[in-house]
């Protein structure tokens, strides 16, 4: 099974946990991604994640790489979604087992922060009002570039 | 030369495009990206948005060729 | 329910999540120590938590309080085992829900830190040569002092 | 005063003590661990041991008075 995986169906998260269970380790550090009912004063009622896989795919498995190689883990793997979600869906989920908990905590953080700003998701929300919008990337609000509302009228 | 271009999301959305060939001499991603602008009204090159060409990421400012696939990413947004 | 608690059977881990499920958080991070089959070069068989609880689970609550005070996440809650563990059983869990995911990774790792210096809770290794031994904390040995070897002779 | 004495962990497997009532004039927590210890061969007082009085985690040098529970806790180590 491929380290990082993009999947259209819910995430079986007892499933994914089994695969970083290790008997060497003693820390185990897991980050989830929900959706959140509202963003920037709008109340979301669903969102679609649009994946280019290909590329997807191989830029996760890169970062799960670099985060084994920068911080000594024993293993990281990744589920991303794609396709519409609801209120509280896993949207992405990662998971680090090492042996001690300092590693596995700054490279769960690694993993997410590089997932989040250099793979190929959009992610656009659905609001009450009707409207839809493609949210942008957590860097550029960050670093206080003017917000880009790229707003597209819902289609469904 | 020739070059299929592939535009995501806000972008093709805002070109109403998925996937298109076009013609043309540009010698960059770049140059690529203003040229397709011209045609496509609304579209523009966002702060932190990203290019791939052949499926693997690539420098606004790299080479082209024949028979290339360009891809046209607005800013992501994973997780 | 209470936040912080001590348990004697085997930790639920989805009713564990459940507890920390909230619609307005986009981030939930999960911490768990996992019971390893060596340390500092010695083969573990298993162990033994001993845990003296009314201090353990006031202690506990006032660690998920501060936490939440300085980090202003939504909701952490955690479960610490008492007694016999085997291998790769789940020792203690933390869990942290939020509306972004800097402060639940934050919050949860100052909980597990304080966790592991401030509750009156003790750890007896048991290993393959048939001896025993409880565990100093990590303070201890982070700050380099001698090495404080508490040997008992296995009871079993 | 009369205060009662708790050992933990390695603490209560060094004296073979569990709890035991002692009759004492200690005027902290610090001078009855020591008491303790000239009666129990093997009880020192690790760096980082902790103590408790009444259920309240309390310093070394902190007060006693007649009847307190006095709690002797080896270095932890949860988690």
């Amino acid at each position: 099974m491929n380290p990082f995986e993009i999947s259209r169906q819910a995430i079986d998260l007892a499933a994914f946990r089994e695969r970083l269970l290790d008997r060497s380790c003693g820390a185990y550090v897991q980050f989830d991604g929900w959706v959140r009912d509202h963003n920037e004063g709008q109340q979301v009622l669903r969102l679609e994640y649009e994946v280019y896989e290909p590329l997807a795919v191989s830029e996760g498995q890169k970062i799960l790489e670099e985060a084994k190689q920068q911080f000594g883990v024993s293993r990281a793997c990744a589920i991303h979604r794609s396709g519409l979600l609801e209120l509280s869906d896993v949207a992405v989920v990662v998971g680090v087992s090492s042996a001690h908990r300092g590693e596995a905590f700054d490279a769960c953080r690694y993993i997410i922060d590089q997932a989040k700003i250099r793979l190929p998701i959009w992610k656009k929300e659905y609001y009450a009002n009707g409207n839809a919008e493609w949210v942008n990337c957590q860097r550029c609000s960050e670093a206080g570039h003017d917000h880009e509302v790229l707003t597209a009228r819902a289609r469904r | 030369m020739n070059l299929t271009v592939r535009y995501f999301a806000a972008f093709r959305e805002l070109t109403g495009v998925e996937a298109e060939t076009v013609n043309t001499d540009a010698s960059s991603p770049s140059d690529l990206f203003n040229e397709c602008a011209a045609r496509h009204t609304g579209l523009q090159k966002f702060t932190s948005s990203m290019v791939a060409v052949n499926d693997e990421m690539a420098g606004w400012d790299s080479a082209l060729s024949d028979g290339d696939e360009v891809l046209f990413f607005p800013p992501v947004a994973g997780g």
